[in-house]
């Protein structure tokens, strides 16, 4: 299991490698800054720390619940250019729903327990903070 | 008993610091966000509507009935924005 | 969107080099051949013309069902070595609930409507043929 | 007409040839199925439980009463376990 916090960018392919050896099934989930609206950026601010332990703690817990065999979050903060990747999960496990639902689950939970605020830049300078979404809160209530 | 209480995103630009130390006697959130929200007008209109706003002892999720004593940091935050 | 039917393994990471682009969400799904009751290989038959019309036909119908920037299929047949990805789904959207759907959406079709066949290799030699399992059969219902 | 008839998997070891050409008047599956039992007891043997069988005419999924007039090859196969 692994949980990786930092503003630079990451290498998927390389966190990837030899991820999930010995497993059936593995899932991914890559979450990308959309330029929607004439967006340029996103600059994410974190909780040095708490970030660090929730998600750990959260990984923990679908490792736990979907009996994964490996799990591993990536999430960056600061300024973040439209079109980058912002964040992964990954997910490993014998079959494939384990895998599906765990990632699902880990998404779920970061979009809404995790402790990143989101800032939008636009070619004005930065705009609002990003509400949190109802939907998003919602979605928690599945598991 | 002395605190560190940290804001973030728009609470920390609205009330214009990212942490500030306090020296409270405070037994629940709820007795630091009044005593809080007696230092400024900034501080009373960031912590006005307590429904926009999470809190965190000693990074730990919590809410305002939570126990203040034994705690270092209190952070008060929007709702998270992650993913 | 791409299809791909073939022998040889694949480089997920050359595939997905910017697979997404311009959208918010990536699903991956990569299944791997698990060395269970001392497998050492799979091999794979396919239906040479009729795979890959039907692979992209259901790839057409996740991208049109889910609204998919875009989506990708890559199955492989012949014989696979245990631990070796046997295939991968991706799919891009806007946002997460289409990416996981859609990803989830083809693999349960893939497991029981793509004509392939399995047959398990010990070390022994050649064990039987892989029965279609019930569960993968009702997975499909849910669509 | 002729049709060019495929097996896959068990059916294809079973039968023991990958496909065959045939000629035939059928006019649906079914009927074929009967022309083609009676070409060995390894052909009746394997195409015995048809709940176990599955048909593509044409390279589309079929069932057994698919009308065969105008096609040109038929497969017949276990239920798939691809993935």
């Amino acid at each position: 299991m692994r949980v990786l916090v930092q503003p630079e960018p990451f290498d998927a392919a390389a966190l990837l490698d030899g991820f999930g050896a010995g497993a059936g099934a593995v899932v991914t989930f890559t979450g990308l800054v959309r330029a929607d609206d004439g967006l340029v950026a996103l600059e994410l601010e974190h909780y040095p720390g708490m970030t660090e332990a929730a998600l750990t703690q959260h990984a923990q817990a679908a490792m736990d619940r979907f009996a994964l065999t490996d799990a591993l979050v990536v999430h960056r903060h600061g300024r973040i250019a439209a079109g980058e990747p912002i964040m992964m999960v990954a997910t490993a496990a014998p079959h494939r729903r384990a895998a599906f639902d765990a990632a699902d689950f880990l998404m779920d939970w970061l979009k809404s327990r995790a402790p990143f605020w989101k800032r939008e830049i636009g070619p004005e300078g930065p705009r609002g903070w990003v509400a949190a979404k109802a939907e998003d809160e919602a979605a928690l209530d599945r598991w | 008993m002395t605190i560190d209480v940290l804001y973030f995103a728009w609470l920390r630009e609205r009330i214009g610091v990212p942490r500030e130390r306090v020296d409270t006697a405070a037994a629940t959130v709820r007795d630091l966000v009044a005593e809080l929200s007696a230092r400024s007008d900034w501080h009373a209109a960031a912590l006005s509507d307590l429904s926009a706003v999470r809190v965190a002892v000693d990074q730990r999720l919590g809410d305002l009935d939570a126990p203040l004593p034994g705690a270092r940091e209190v952070a008060f935050f929007p709702p998270m924005t992650g993913g």
